[in-house]
């Protein structure tokens, strides 16, 4: 059979987000394949070194446009941990719902892509419209539908307005009762597990060498989730526990996300009984001339994606010095893309990089 | 997974016989939240044009531009925020550091052009602009745009809690009234390193305060400064325009703070009490400032009178190389601030600091000597090259009612507390008048009754025309004289000092005031006949005002000086009066009677005699 | 809504047909695209107005640039926007496609979009909402109608300037330019 | 240094410079040379998980930083089990030719890491397969991450000199 050389482009049905693959195929199967990143390439972290403290937050949230607030909340506590701010209680908890809440969007917004992706129009229509109801939430929140920039370094913008927390708990329950009807369309479909299983294979070994994370490696069995091993906010006052599936291919993958969805839903409700009272939040020095003291500091959160890491260098000066963000889509993106491609045949590409919640800009940054 | 597993999922039917989930906008229309972040919304009444919101912005989307009819004022000026919707990420940095509150998001955001110019918008709000914002009834979505908005459509806005300034000021550490009466120690005790870092920190450097500032001092730089916990450049900074800033730092009218961004919904940044704390915390000036006065010019100048205004004088001129004579009849420098103000606001010590620094600089101070009587004024003009008229207002008036006399005036009580043998004070005393002068008096003899007479029952009244809201002193000053535990009589006016038989003073007797200005604003004070009230007291002192003595210029000079209709001295743009070669400043020219407009002054002068004097 | 004017459809029934079914393509180019897909499913439903996204810059006349555009993707884009058949239309997502948004002192992103290809319309926003975009699709409308949608038509004629923008920022371009000056006048006449 | 890691350390290798851990992160200098054999040495200790490779460039010290975070994947509920703790592995490299030795060989996940600081910051990394540019289009002079290329400029003398196209007619 001859080689082609085929451009699974920035433009193309199965892509999601602007990314391209070079697959070199013969016939229907891919021999090899590399990725070819940086159609979304801002040079995020040179920008961020020109604009002072505070005037980064409405530029962090832009970097994962999928799950925004986990990067508002990764730069926020990089930026509490070098300069020493303490966080109100109940902000913890304020913030640890938002997250919540987030994750839910962002695994509803992955179900869309991964579901439109196979051909279940239903289905992307039913997560889309409940993703639409999540954002109406956020709107009432923050003032933001999609970019928040809510999360502040000494708590959160603005407490909630009251009656949200009814409204939000009304939502989140809508959106649970469709959870059967998801199942027997999706989750239980015979077609789509036929579809899933056994595609995209990632076995624990090669998720740990090329540093896999989230749900790469939670569908291989690890009991691995950062707001356990680290907790952060309000993670280890609720009781909750991570999902995990066997045979790490793509249907375990998804299912897991299924599973951390409805896991996300019910920590909101045990976190919105916890939340204590109080002020949420601890007014920071005068952002204009805001110095931190020279330091470097590594936090590490768990979004949507998998474990999203910040390293932040201050120099003591009014601007960070150096901002390194470790997001999850970069091992996945790249290097595990890459191996698992490989065999696969080119119906499959968009199946298994949308299982593996690959999401391009955060890749380039 | 059998076959029912494909079956099954038709049950997902019911579906079909729900409500339609979609929302058809723009025929059923949907709210955005009371939060939504918008386009923008600015009250042009209550912004200040300070430029915070441009600096925060972090796309720098925000330019501030000139509006031609509105016009600046200290505290506004006539700049406002323009927005570049090609750059806003309508993120509401600019809406949460906005000190007044001015400036906030609208829930309006439909904007579609094809021509990237209209997205550039200066905001306004509907108060003000009534075309753009159009009422509900003929509101249209489909026309909605930048120039058609909805009104009362407030979205994202600013919330004390939240804002990204610090509106409380760091309290400032005081004696207590009741201990601070018994004594004349400094009453304000002054902010410790730290809470002046942590007070420097609250300023927005958005420079208001510098336009406010007669002698546009440079505010936020030295404000920065102490931020940057750097005392000697902030002192740098301030030396460029002001020779005396430990005076300074306790007695300004404080202007700037007047036009502090942060006054309209906090408290201003106690810009008066940092300069202070500058002043205070560097010991000794001349290490810090090697300041080197400039080549010797062989110019030599005279300057009458060694308050703000001859101090600055003196020292602006030494800086540019000039010799300077400075003559005062006091027996220190400061002239009305050495006399004036009580011990416990502006310790001599103060004074003398920022003086000696001056002399150290190689200006000849000639005090004990009174020009007129000591130095005749002619005799200055041939001597010097160039003379400053620094003298100030003086003469104390008197109210010129029958037995005032028998009352003392103001600035003798003050000047002779101030020697070592202060006056002797009776237990009941009387001040006429409503001024700040008036409030130093009457504080400064309670404290004299207090230590001539330990222990016994005092009694300290004031009487003044002017009702609460009218009396000329700062509420500051009327307040802490209250808390003294001084008693107020307002709009009661001085009718006749009552004497016993052994001719020593018993009462005052007073009457009702019925109005003090006339329509036109002038003072011309109305009483009533009918009602009068009688003040025990065995000591009366007047203090309703001070006028400048002119005694030392000669009468043929007297007629060529030109004077305005406020019976001040008139001088050109180099202040300069109508008799060459003789300038002058400070109270005797300007109506601030405070010391930085008198600095301010002495700036111009200066100047212009550095420029006279080489013309000749 | 002049939807039912049935002397519209009469006197000029392509461009009423070609108005009611813009055919968006399918190509995610800045951080907008996270609006698209709410717009296009079942909450707004997009087609409502006729939007429907197409697979490829073929079947497509109308193309959402939606956020910011890097330079390597402002080489896609100019690749897209070339395969399209006229009439096409072009409307810019957001800050970023107007004066540079956010990311305007970025060494990798462009800032002003009109200067390598033409824009028939910028919605304002960060990111814009669903019910921006519908209001903007019905002033696409109006633009049509009133023939005033004519971005294609200025590319054609000011090819050579645009292009040397294009080639000022890209370097060499792979595929050679589309229209030789002379047939681009031709057509413009033809058009009239 | 109590840290039972950090004694290891000290045993095998002689140039290891040992500084306070940034809370709770042992942070260990090394010299260029030996950042592949401590790396290798640190993987067998059970360090499995390289996060990031990132490079800080400190242009007044005329050098950059390279820094090796190594982490460990655990199952254990409470976190850090035996007492382990992540390690911050940093070398320094000259600005000029900078070049590192590449840690592919020890960690599949070195790959795009290194590809990206070498198109971003110019260092050469020896050994490495493919050092291709990974995100960038255009090819800037001076790798546009390091401190002295000013963005404001570029965009001034690149993008903002492209003319507006006039409609002649």
């Amino acid at each position: 059979m001859r080689e082609l050389e085929l451009y699974f482009g920035p433009q193309h049905l199965g892509m999601v987000g602007n990314f391209s693959i070079t697959l070199k195929v013969e016939g229907d199967r891919i021999l090899e394949a590399t990725a070819n990143p940086g159609y979304l390439h801002r040079g995020f972290e040179k920008l961020m070194e020109g604009r002072s403290w505070i005037k980064n937050f409405p530029m962090v949230c832009r970097i994962n446009l999928v799950d925004p607030d986990h990067m508002e909340m990764i730069y926020a506590m990089g930026v509490e941990k070098l300069a020493g701010i303490e966080v109100p209680e109940r902000a913890q908890f304020v913030r640890s719902i938002y997250l919540e809440l987030a994750r839910v969007s962002s695994h509803l917004f992955g179900l869309w892509a991964y579901a439109n992706m196979l051909g279940f129009d239903t289905v992307s229509n039913w997560a889309m419209y409940h993703r639409d109801l999540v954002l109406d939430l956020f709107e009432e929140l923050t003032g933001g539908r999609v970019y928040h920039i809510y999360v502040w370094p000494g708590g959160v913008r603005r407490d909630f307005p009251e009656g949200f927390t009814d409204r939000m708990v009304s939502t989140l329950h809508s959106i649970g009762g469709c959870v059967p009807d998801y199942d027997t369309t999706f989750f239980n479909n015979k077609l789509f597990s036929e579809r899933a299983r056994g595609v995209g294979v990632v076995s624990r070994e090669e998720a740990l060498a090329m540093g896999g994370v989230g749900q790469v490696i939670r569908a291989t069995g690890m009991k691995y989730d950062v707001r356990k091993v680290d907790p952060y906010a309000a993670y280890d006052r609720v009781p909750w526990e991570v999902h995990t599936r066997d045979d790490g291919d793509a249907y375990s993958r998804i299912c897991v996300v299924r599973d951390e969805m409805i896991e996300s839903v019910h920590m909101i409700f045990n976190l919105i009984d916890a939340m204590p009272e109080g002020d949420v939040y601890n007014r920071v020095p005068n952002p204009l001339k805001w110095k931190i003291p020279a330091g470097e500091a590594y936090v590490r959160c768990e979004s949507s994606r998998g474990e999203l890491g910040l390293y932040l260098v201050s120099d003591g000066g009014e601007k960070p010095h150096r901002v390194h963000f470790r997001t999850p889509s970069y091992a996945h993106g790249l290097a595990i893309l890459e191996k698992t491609l490989v065999g696969a045949n080119i119906a499959d590409v968009g199946n298994i990089m949308m299982s593996m919640y690959v999401v391009a800009p955060e890749i380039d940054r | 997974m059998s076959k029912r597993g494909f079956l099954n999922s038709l049950s997902v039917g019911k579906h079909l016989f729900g409500k339609p989930k979609t929302t058809c906008y723009p025929f059923t229309p949907k709210e955005p939240a009371l939060r939504y972040r918008g386009f923008h919304l600015n009250d042009w009444d209550t912004c200040t044009g300070c430029g915070n919101c441009a600096e925060i912005c972090p796309n720098d989307a925000i330019e501030m531009i000139e509006i031609a009819e509105l016009e600046s004022v200290p505290g506004m000026k006539n700049e406002r925020p323009r927005l570049d919707y090609g750059r806003c990420c309508f993120c509401g940095l600019c809406v949460d550091i906005c000190p007044p509150g001015s400036l906030r998001l609208s829930r309006d955001y439909f904007h579609t052009h094809f021509d990237t110019d209209t997205f550039v918008f200066t905001p306004r709000d509907d108060k003000a602009d009534q075309e753009k914002f159009v009422p509900d009834e003929s509101y249209s979505v489909l026309k909605a745009s930048l120039s058609h908005r909805k009104r009362n459509y407030e979205g994202f806005s600013s919330d004390l809690d939240y804002a990204l300034f610090e509106p409380e000021r760091v309290p400032m550490p005081e004696i207590p009234p009741t201990e601070r009466k018994l004594s004349f120690v400094e009453q304000v005790i002054g902010y410790s390193k730290e809470e002046a870092v942590h007070e420097a920190a609250r300023c927005l450097g958005c420079g208001l305060c510098e336009d406010a500032c007669p002698a546009h001092m440079k505010i936020s730089d030295y404000i920065l400064a102490v931020y940057n916990d750097e005392p000697e450049e902030s002192l740098r900074k301030i030396y460029e325009d002001n020779p005396i800033p430990a005076i300074c730092g306790r007695l300004c009218m404080k202007h700037c703070e007047d036009a502090c961004a942060l006054r309209l919904r906090g408290e201003p940044v106690a810009i008066r009490w940092l300069k202070r704390f500058v002043s205070d915390s560097i010991r000794d000036y001349k290490t810090v400032l090697e300041q080197a006065p400039g080549q010797p010019t062989g110019k030599k100048v005279g300057v009458v009178g060694a308050g703000p205004g001859g101090l600055s004088v003196a020292y602006f001129l030494r800086l540019m190389g000039h010799e300077v004579v400075v003559f005062d009849e006091l027996e220190g420098g400061g002239g009305m601030i050495r006399v004036g103000p009580p011990r416990y606001r502006l310790p001599l010590a103060s004074i003398d600091k920022d003086v000696d620094y001056i002399a150290s600089l190689g200006v000849d101070f000639r005090f004990n000597t009174r020009v007129g009587k000591d130095v005749s004024f002619e005799g200055l003009r041939q001597e010097f090259d160039a003379v400053y008229l620094g003298v100030g207002l003086t003469k104390s008036r008197s109210t010129g009612v029958d037995n005032s006399e028998k009352c003392g005036l103001a600035l003798d009580f003050l000047r002779k507390n101030k020697t070592d043998r202060p006056t002797a004070v009776t237990k009941e005393i009387v001040v006429i008048g409503g001024g700040n002068v008036a409030m130093d008096v009457a504080r400064e003899a309670l404290r004299l009754q207090q230590i001539q007479h330990p222990g016994e029952k005092t009694v300290t009244r004031m009487v003044s025309l002017e009702d609460w809201d009218e009396m000329p002193a700062t509420s500051e000053e009327i307040e802490e004289t209250r808390e003294e535990g001084i008693e107020f009589n307002p709009a009661w006016g001085p009718k006749k000092v009552l004497l016993d038989d052994g001719g020593n003073v018993k009462g005052l007797l007073c009457m009702k005031v019925k109005s003090v200005f006339d329509d036109e604003g002038r003072f011309a004070p109305t009483f009533r006949e009918d009602e009068e009230m009688v003040l025990e007291g065995t000591m009366i002192i007047e203090a309703i005002g001070q006028g400048p003595d002119f005694s030392f210029v000669p009468e043929g000079e007297f007629e060529k000086m030109e004077f305005t209709a406020m019976r001040k001295v008139s001088v050109d743009e180099d202040g300069m009066t109508s008799l060459p070669g003789v300038f002058a400043g400070g109270d005797i020219v300007n109506i601030n009677l405070d010391a930085v407009t008198a600095i301010a002054d002495a700036k111009i002068a200066s100047e212009g005699i550095h420029r006279w004097m080489q013309s000749k | 809504m002049d939807r039912n004017q049935l002397m519209k459809w009469i006197k000029a029934p392509t461009k009423m047909a070609h108005k009611y079914s813009l055919n968006a393509v399918y190509f995610c180019t800045g951080c907008g695209v996270i609006e698209v897909p709410p717009t296009i499913t079942s909450r707004w439903d997009a087609e409502r107005f006729g939007v429907v996204p197409t697979a490829t810059a073929r079947q497509a006349n109308l193309f959402l640039i939606t956020g910011y555009v890097s330079v390597k993707t402002l080489r896609a884009i100019i690749r897209t926007y070339e395969q399209m058949p006229e009439p096409k239309y072009t409307v810019g997502f957001g800050s970023c496609t107007i004066n540079g948004g956010m990311y305007w002192d970025s060494y990798n992103t462009i800032n002003q979009l009109d200067k390598y290809i033409p824009i028939d319309g910028y919605i304002a926003g960060c990111m814009p909402r669903p019910e921006a975009i519908f209001v903007a699709v019905t002033h696409l409308w109006t633009l049509i109608d009133k023939d005033m949608a004519d971005g294609y038509k200025r590319y054609r004629k000011n090819y050579a300037a645009y292009r040397a923008n294009q080639e000022m920022i890209l370097g060499e371009m792979e595929w050679p330019p589309i229209f030789q000056t002379e047939v681009a006048t031709a057509i413009t006449e033809r058009e009239g | 240094m109590t840290n039972p890691l950090g004694t290891r350390l000290d045993a095998t290798f002689k140039g290891v410079e040992l500084r306070s851990g940034v809370d709770g992160r042992l942070a260990v200098v090394v010299p260029r040379e030996a950042i592949v054999p401590v790396l290798t040495f640190l993987k067998e200790d059970g360090y499995d998980y390289l996060q990031l490779i990132s490079c800080v460039d400190w242009i007044d010290r005329g050098e950059f930083e390279l820094v090796y975070l190594l982490s460990f994947y655990t199952e254990d509920e409470v976190g850090r089990d035996g007492g382990k703790q992540e390690v911050l592995l940093k070398a320094t490299v000259p600005r000029e030719q900078a070049s590192a030795p590449t840690a592919t060989g020890v960690f599949a996940i070195a790959e795009p890491h290194e590809r990206e600081i070498h198109e971003l910051y110019g260092i050469h990394f020896e050994g490495h397969p493919r050092l291709t540019p990974l995100f960038l289009d255009r090819d800037y002079e001076i790798p546009p991450f390091r401190k002295d290329f000013d963005t404001k400029q570029y965009v001034a003398d690149v993008f903002d000199r492209v003319p507006p196209i006039d409609e002649e007619g």
